[in-house]
């Protein structure tokens, strides 16, 4: 009986505690009620009590005009995630060195804090925002008609208003980096079905909930096909959620193993940290080559040197960095911009990969270039 | 002493092993017809399946060595997280000093992670015995712990010599099927299957096992004839964080090579529910996660044969009905140990 | 042991604030010193706690947007808080409010986006209701697993997360997907207006929903003859028999509200703030209610300040990476020592020579359930 | 007999302990003699267990001092008492009941060959020491399929088997036939001429002077004092056990019986382990008589009553309250047909332990009026009546607020009680009603039972204390083996006649 009372008290006073700070903030409340509350909520507080901000030094830069100041939102997961996180942020620090800017970022722990974690670099007067994944997509184009002032750059989010008749919901300062990943797939499967003696060649894939695991997965698919019809092609998705597909390594591992055990030598690990698990199985079998995604991951993950033949790669770094500067050169390219793709370098397995190949996949590149091939991939 | 009502021997055997006896032979029917079919994928998808089991089977007998003396143990996902973190790291750093060749880098770490399992054993044990907190309290601590910890300390580019290889066991490993599946695996592969004897052994034909199992069912029958009660969780839920220890190693040493944050992804929960499956025996818990684990190659199986028509995640939900289906289907109410997850108090 | 000591020990002649310090004693220590551990590890790794500390509680309390957001992140804790601590009163481990809360969340999305033309006084509610049905089928299933064929509901919550999310997963990318022309990530269609839960200024009326939602289950728990039966089955399943009560009934009730509870707490979440059902979108809000209903001692009220304090941490973690360039996963290792320092309440009431408040005890773990 | 010149084997010299609100003991001086049977005699609660757990190395006393042979010892846990010969068979007791006998006994003092357990050895040994004392068990059967009089004889093999001189038998014959238990006095004496000595306590004044050397006497934890069996009688022993004069006789006026309340006819019931426990049992109580059982534990007492009370299921025959088929009827059914039960086990089926006294008063009427309307608690008036209950039966506790944990065994009882005789009840089925109870609430709880069938209820009184039924029946039924092998008048009953029949010989 006393333990509930005390309960309710404690409660209550909580409550209460809650309700001033949050009512001592908001005199604005009632006007802002009517439709988007969330807009002039967030400004106020700076508006109103810009002692309370503690570093402000630090913060007082950005607002000046001559200091550039770009943040970087990642999605779920690390910034240092040898893969798309990290890519984007390298693009990034680009313009730290190149550029002198001023560079942040912010990890999101949870999804729902898209919104939340742009606002703080908007709030804080950042010059670009930088937000990494096409689920936030929809929170980077909220901000974007916020913050119009901000250049926004989302990596891997398409903008589907350049296509609509629509032009209210047109932006400027918004900038989708988006990548044809099943031309880079299409590369790296023309490779692998030039590589495989087996005439097996797999794939270990994060989730098909991810459009561009897709895309390679379809490219890949594709790319094996055209250099070798009869092709036998093995690949699976990561059955888990979105929180589990991409940090699996050891799923990732064993599912190469299982492939490789049924004939496999040649396996693609697409899907972040469950792909690198992939390429470190593999690189223990010998005669098994494998080809990494993303970045050029003979950097990022050097316990596949022994098989790491090449790497799809979507060329986010120099994306990143041309979008920065040509939003600091008031040259903002609103809409989507096609980034680069292609294979990485063979490093040491060079000598594996005959001048045919070579040759052959300059010619698919070539063909993929100018449209004489096509990959065969439509997304949606 | 009359002569007891004696049950013959056949019958005994057939009591105990009856259906399970059954099941046993039509799944090995079952592998050599498939093995006819396909001699390459059958092989592939039984590695695979002693591979995934590997980690389940170790969390959990882990989990029942605790719980055999009466020690709830939620955490086994914290501990196999954090053995793998320190164990990796421990791979890394040693590495790094260049004395030891790679082979003994990779015993050192792993023995290393083994103690980081078992010292959270040790602090499981602390919560539950001597500050009897809550058992279930305690492991969720651990599990909070270990990922708040691993991630918050988590570097990167570190780099390993490398992981633990397969070691083929000489002709054994030619034998076709059963070589490859079972005589071919990486070392710590090798110890969970000793281990699973080793402790069934251990847990009915031993001193220790008599006390341990007396421990969880009735405290204070051991406590009167002068079995230190306390002490017999303690070490025991700290030998059980080895085996959690040991589960980790597996991920980061044997299996993957390094480490990634939250890698453990729900294991740890699985060999729990392993272990009830197995209800609590060693040969149980091994049954029930070659069961997870061969649902787990099927369904990666079905999607390299490509051409379903049914969408890729209802077959990922294959492992997870079929566990609950047999558990409501065949095990039905399995008898936990008695004392299980209440603090021992003298009266 | 006279019967006036006794008496006096109750506290009816003790003070109104020593018996509210009894109580909260602990939480705020085990706070505090939770705290102190964790700015050692900041100090230890380079970092100053204190300026760690001040970016986190200005994330989470500093304007009325971060005090928004902390309720935004307390709403579905609560929830899934309640879930939990309301099958522990039933002796029962529901592990499952997780797949229970996805699979409430896109059951009201569905019920968001597939009715059109609704008034939203009955749309809102009627999605809202939708999820919370979904939810409370998902809980009944280990129930009556459990009841029927004596399946250990730990295990069967568990595999049923796996089972939800795969579930979930397909409709978002199958059936359910969002046809907006461009969209080719998967997820649900987002819902109609009417279907919504809005916020008054910053603060989620979900939040409020979760408050009248922890006030019912603590009047069904403590003032109805139901949440008598469910806490004596909890207590003693054989004296519930002796008493009359169907204890087969029983637990299947308690994990159909159990479920409602977590499903409920998954539309919420849908229709207050993501507003269409999103796969990633819901992750381990379930599990962290194992946490917070730990932390509040399996009590509907002491739900509530768990889940603040949770949901302030999550809140203010991104203000602490961003002003302070601390790690995330700080909050993690605090929370833990929080929930250490709550259970060993011994450590904390032997540093502040506090007296346990009668009863307060808990006992979760008698057993898988039996 | 008595071996007054023996040397002294065990001496404690001004035990004492406290517990929080208790001196359980207080300045004890106790002598045991070689070869003798010193009986230890006090009501429940006067000390008798505290101070043997702390002979035993269980707990440590707070003052005061242990010899044994000759020798102060210093006892930190059991393990230095056995190693000196102190066995002890709790009255609960202390065996793994999933385990076998030969497991059982060798725990703590394992047999073994290098790393692996001796079974084979010990279930020897096990039968070697049964058939050296006499006392018949199967070393490979498992503990929970033994009946309790067999687990008691596994218990006093566990102490032989430790070399034990110096037995503690604590309360043994709770749960033994009066011809069970004169085979365990045959036993104590053949290990007393074996050189055994031993400590037996018990509450039961017949068996005192019956077996015992010297008699010593505990009351409110201080040793009040010395008796000698050839010379005391009951009631000297009683009045010096609770510290006044005690009336051993229930007083009642004779029974007017009435109509049939229960019958019960050709019931088959299974027990936990699916085995036929109540097999073909027939009776009928009418309404003003109370119905003794008489019988050994674990005849189909437990299984007979939890099928009349709807806690079992029944696998055939036909049960009938008050001219009600309720062989297959729920608890709350039989219940609410006006029958109430005081439950064998109290702690298990009687109370929910952390409930108030009050919530406890209404465990089977929660849901009636005036305690709840529709499915909302009036806790106001549970708490009010609770009140009037505490006060009206006597329960010893601060508040009705109070947990149920927190009350001695006696209260306890009392709340059941008061909860069961508070309703309006045709029947009464009181299962081991003063099991471990003081003497004070033990008489309290015998008037209520007699007032309830002066009232005109009919009562069914199970007990497996034969002094109970005899004392408090107008007619005896006696249990064996799941079936009523007599009914007699309680003029016919003779204590040697029903044990006769309770140990299964038709007299």
């Amino acid at each position: 009986m006393l333990a509930k009372r005390s309960y309710l008290v404690i409660l209550l006073m909580l409550l209460l505690g809650m309700a001033l700070v949050a009512c001592s903030g908001g005199a604005a409340e009632p006007a802002a009620e009517e439709s988007a509350a969330e807009e002039p909520m967030a400004e106020e507080p700076a508006a109103e009590e810009p002692a309370a901000e503690e570093p402000a030094a630090e913060e007082a830069d950005c607002a000046s005009e001559e200091l550039l100041c770009v943040g970087l939102v990642t999605d779920v997961g690390e910034i240092d995630d040898k893969s798309f996180n990290q890519s984007a942020w390298e693009g990034v620090k680009r313009a730290e060195a190149e550029l002198g800017a001023k560079v942040d970022f912010i990890e999101t722990k949870d999804a729902k804090d898209y919104a939340a974690n742009i606002a703080l670099f908007a709030n804080n007067d950042y010059d670009i925002i930088v937000t990494v994944g096409f689920a936030m997509g929809e929170a980077t184009a909220v901000a974007a008609g916020e913050y119009p002032d901000i250049d926004f750059i989302g990596v891997d989010q398409f903008q589907a208003w350049m296509f609509d008749d629509d032009t209210s919901n047109d932006f400027t300062n918004l900038a989708g980096l988006i990548f044809p990943e099943d031309k880079s797939g299409f590369m790296a499967g023309a490779l692998a079905g030039m590589l495989t003696k087996s005439n097996t060649i797999a794939a270990v894939l994060g989730t098909d909930l991810v459009p561009p695991v897709v895309a390679f997965k379809e490219g890949y698919e594709a790319g094996a096909a055209y250099v070798n019809p009869d092709i036998n092609f093995i690949s699976t998705y990561h059955p888990g959620g979105l929180d589990v597909a991409f940090v699996d390594p050891e799923w990732g591992a064993s599912t190469a193993k299982q492939a490789i055990d049924q004939g496999a030598d040649v396996v693609f690990g697409a899907g972040g940290k469950t792909g690198n698990g992939a390429l470190i199985e593999v690189a223990s079998h010998e005669g098994v080559f494998c080809i990494g995604v993303d970045t050029d991951q003979w950097e990022t993950v050097p316990e596949a040197h022994p098989c790491l033949v090449s790497s799809a790669m979507k060329l986010i770094t120099p994306g990143v960095f041309d979008l920065i500067k040509a939003s600091q050169d008031g040259e903002f390219p609103a809409g989507n911009f096609v980034g680069e793709v292609g294979l990485a370098p063979f490093h040491d397995l060079d000598s594996m990969v005959s001048d045919d190949i070579k040759a052959k996949l300059e010619e698919i590149d070539a063909g993929l270039r100018d449209g004489s091939i096509e990959t065969g991939y439509n997304p949606g | 002493m009359e002569t007891t009502t004696s049950i013959p021997i056949w019958k005994r055997i057939w009591d105990r092993l009856g259906i399970l006896g059954a099941i046993i032979i039509l799944v090995l029917i079952g592998i050599v017809v498939s093995f006819i079919q396909n001699q390459q994928v059958t092989t592939a998808v039984l590695s695979s399946t002693i591979r995934q089991s590997t980690p389940l089977v170790l969390g959990a007998l882990c989990g029942l060595i605790g719980e055999r003396t009466g020690i709830i143990n939620i955490g086994i996902e914290g501990q196999m997280l954090m053995a793998a973190f320190i164990g990796y790291l421990a791979n890394v750093y040693i590495g790094q000093l260049g004395v030891f060749s790679v082979g003994m880098t990779l015993f050192l770490a792993a023995l290393i992670g083994i103690a980081t399992g078992a010292l959270l054993g040790l602090l499981l044990a602390f919560m539950s015995v001597t500050l009897k907190m809550d058992q279930i309290i305690g492991g969720t601590v651990i599990n909070i712990l270990a990922i708040g910890i691993t991630g918050y300390f988590y570097q990167v580019g570190l780099t390993t010599q490398g992981k633990l290889q397969p070691i083929a066991l000489g002709r054994l490993a030619d034998i076709p099927l059963v070589g490859p599946v079972l005589f071919d695996n990486p070392p710590i592969t090798y110890i969970t299957l000793i281990l699973v004897v080793v402790v069934h052994y251990m847990l009915f034909y031993t001193r220790w096992g008599l006390r341990s199992r007396a421990v969880g069912e009735y405290p204070s029958a051991a406590d009167t004839v002068g079995i230190n009660v306390y002490l017999m969780r303690y070490v025991n839920t700290t030998i059980a964080g080895g085996f959690a220890g040991l589960a980790g190693v597996f991920l980061t040493l044997e299996a993957v090579g390094s480490f990634e944050r939250l890698m453990t992804n729900g294991r740890g929960f699985v060999a729990l529910a392993v272990m009830i499956f197995g209800k609590w025996t060693p040969f149980g818990a091994w049954g029930a996660a070659l069961l997870f684990g061969f649902a787990t190659a099927m369904q990666t199986q079905f999607q390299f044969m490509g051409n379903l028509t049914i969408p890729h995640q209802f077959i990922g939900m294959l492992p997870y009905l079929l566990t609950i289906v047999v558990l409501a289907g065949f095990v039905g109410r399995s008898r936990p140990p008695a004392a299980e997850g209440i603090p021992y108090e003298k009266e | 042991m006279s019967e006036q000591s006794v008496e006096e020990g109750n506290g009816r002649s003790s003070s109104w604030l020593r018996r509210i310090w009894n109580t909260t004693s602990v939480p705020v220590g085990a706070v505090l010193l939770a705290a102190l551990i964790g700015a050692a590890i900041l100090a230890i790794s380079g970092a100053n706690p204190l300026d760690a500390y001040a970016a986190l509680i200005k994330g989470s309390f500093g304007d009325s947007a971060a005090v928004g957001r902390t309720l935004e992140k307390a709403t579905p804790l609560i929830f899934s808080g309640l879930a939990v601590a309301f099958a522990f009163k039933a002796g029962l481990f529901n592990i499952g409010a997780q797949g229970q809360l996805l699979v409430g969340a896109i059951v009201a999305a569905y019920v968001g986006f597939s009715i059109e033309g609704l008034p939203a006084i009955i749309h809102a509610p009627l999605a809202l209701i939708a999820g919370a049905a979904a939810g409370a089928i998902y809980g009944a299933f280990p129930g009556a697993l459990k009841t029927y064929t004596g399946a250990n509901e730990v295990i069967t919550t568990i595999m049923l997360n796996y089972v939800a999310i795969n579930l979930t997963d397909y409709l978002a990318d199958g059936p359910w997907k969002d046809t907006t022309p461009g969209n080719v990530v998967a997820r649900t269609p987002k819902i109609f207006d009417s279907a919504a839960i809005p916020f008054v200024g910053d603060i989620p009326i979900g939040f409020f929903i979760a408050l009248l939602m922890a006030v019912i289950t603590w009047w069904l728990l403590y003032k109805t003859t139901i949440g008598f039966e469910i806490r004596t089955v909890g207590l003693n399943p054989h004296a519930a028999k002796y008493a009359g009560i169907k204890v087969a009934f029983t637990v299947i009730l308690t994990m159909t509200l159990s479920g409602l509870l977590a499903g409920m707490g998954g539309s919420i979440e849908t229709q207050g703030i993501v507003g269409r059902y999103q796969p990633g979108f819901n992750a381990n809000l379930g599990f962290d209610g194992i946490t917070v209903a730990l932390l509040g001692k399996t009590h509907p009220f002491g739900v509530i300040p768990a889940a603040l304090l949770i949901g302030a941490m999550k809140a203010g973690s991104s203000q602490m990476q961003f002003s302070a360039d601390v790690a995330k996963e700080i909050t993690d290792v605090i929370m833990a020592f929080i929930l250490f320092f709550v259970a060993a309440d011994m450590i904390i009431r032997w540093i502040l020579r506090t007296r346990a408040a009668e009863g307060e005890k808990i006992t979760l773990s008698t057993g898988w359930g039996k | 007999m008595i071996i007054k010149d023996a040397p002294i084997v065990l001496e404690t010299k001004g035990m004492t302990k406290r517990f929080p609100g208790v001196l359980a003991n207080d300045h004890v001086d106790l002598k045991l003699h070689k070869g003798e049977i010193l009986a230890l005699l006090g009501e429940n609660g006067a000390g008798k267990s505290t101070l043997m757990n702390m002979i035993y190395g269980l707990y440590h006393p707070d003052e005061g001092e242990i010899w044994i042979k000759g020798e102060k010892v210093r006892l930190n846990d059991p393990g230095d008492a056995i190693a000196r010969g102190v066995g002890m068979v709790h009255q609960h007791f202390q065996l793994v009941p999933v385990m076998t006998v030969a497991e059982n006994v060798m725990l703590g003092a394992e047999i073994t060959r290098g790393l692996y357990l001796d079974q084979r050895t010990a279930v020897t040994k096990v039968h070697e020491l049964s058939m050296q004392y006499g006392l018949e068990v199967d070393p490979t059967a498992v503990i929970e399929d033994l009946p309790v009089g067999t687990q008691q004889r596994v218990e006093i093999i566990k102490a032989l088997y430790r070399n034990a001189d110096i037995l503690i038998l604590d309360e043994p014959t709770a749960v033994l036939t009066p011809q069970e238990a004169h085979e365990l006095f045959r036993i104590m004496n053949d290990l007393t001429e074996q050189g055994v000595s031993i400590i037996f306590i018990t509450h039961k004044l017949k068996e005192v002077l019956a077996v015992a050397d010297r008699v010593g006497v505990l009351r409110g934890g201080k040793y009040v004092g010395t008796a000698d069996p050839k010379t005391a009688t009951e009631a000297s022993l009683a009045e010096l056990m609770v510290g006044r004069k005690v009336i051993l006789q229930v007083d009642k006026a004779k029974a007017q019986p009435g109509e049939p309340v229960l019958k019960v006819s050709d019931l088959v019931v299974k027990d936990d382990r699916d085995q036929i426990a109540v097999d073909g049992l027939s009776l009928e109580v009418h309404a003003g008589e109370i119905l003794g059982v008489a019988g050994v534990q674990g005849n189909g007492q437990r299984e007979f009553v939890e099928a009349l009370t709807g806690l079992r299921p029944v696998v055939s025959g036909k049960a009938v309250i008050a001219g009600q088929d309720i062989t297959h009827a729920p608890p709350r059914t039989i219940t609410e047909l006006g029958v109430a039960h005081i439950p064998e086990d109290r702690e298990k089926h009687g109370l929910v332990m952390p409930y108030t006294l009050a919530d406890n008063m209404v465990l089977n009427r929660y849901y009636q009026k005036p305690y709840a309307n529709g499915i909302i608690l009036n806790q106001e008036k549970i708490d009010q009546d609770g009140a009037a209950l505490v006060e009206k039966y006597d329960v010893r506790t601060p508040s009705v607020y109070t947990p149920a944990s927190s009350l001695s065994g006696g209260n306890k009882q009392k709340v059941i009680v008061a909860r069961e005789f508070s309703r309006e009840m045709k029947l009464l089925i009181a299962n081991q009603p003063t099991r471990g109870i003081d003497v004070g609430s033990i008489e309290f709880i015998h008037n209520q039972i007699v007032a309830q069938r002066d009232e005109g209820v009919a009562v069914l009184l199970v007990s497996a204390e034969l002094d109970e039924v005899l004392g408090l029946a107008d007619r005896v039924a006696v249990i064996f083996d799941g079936r009523i092998v007599k009914t007699l008048s309680i003029a016919e009953a003779t204590r040697e006649r029903v044990g006769l029949l309770m140990a299964g010989s038709d007299a």
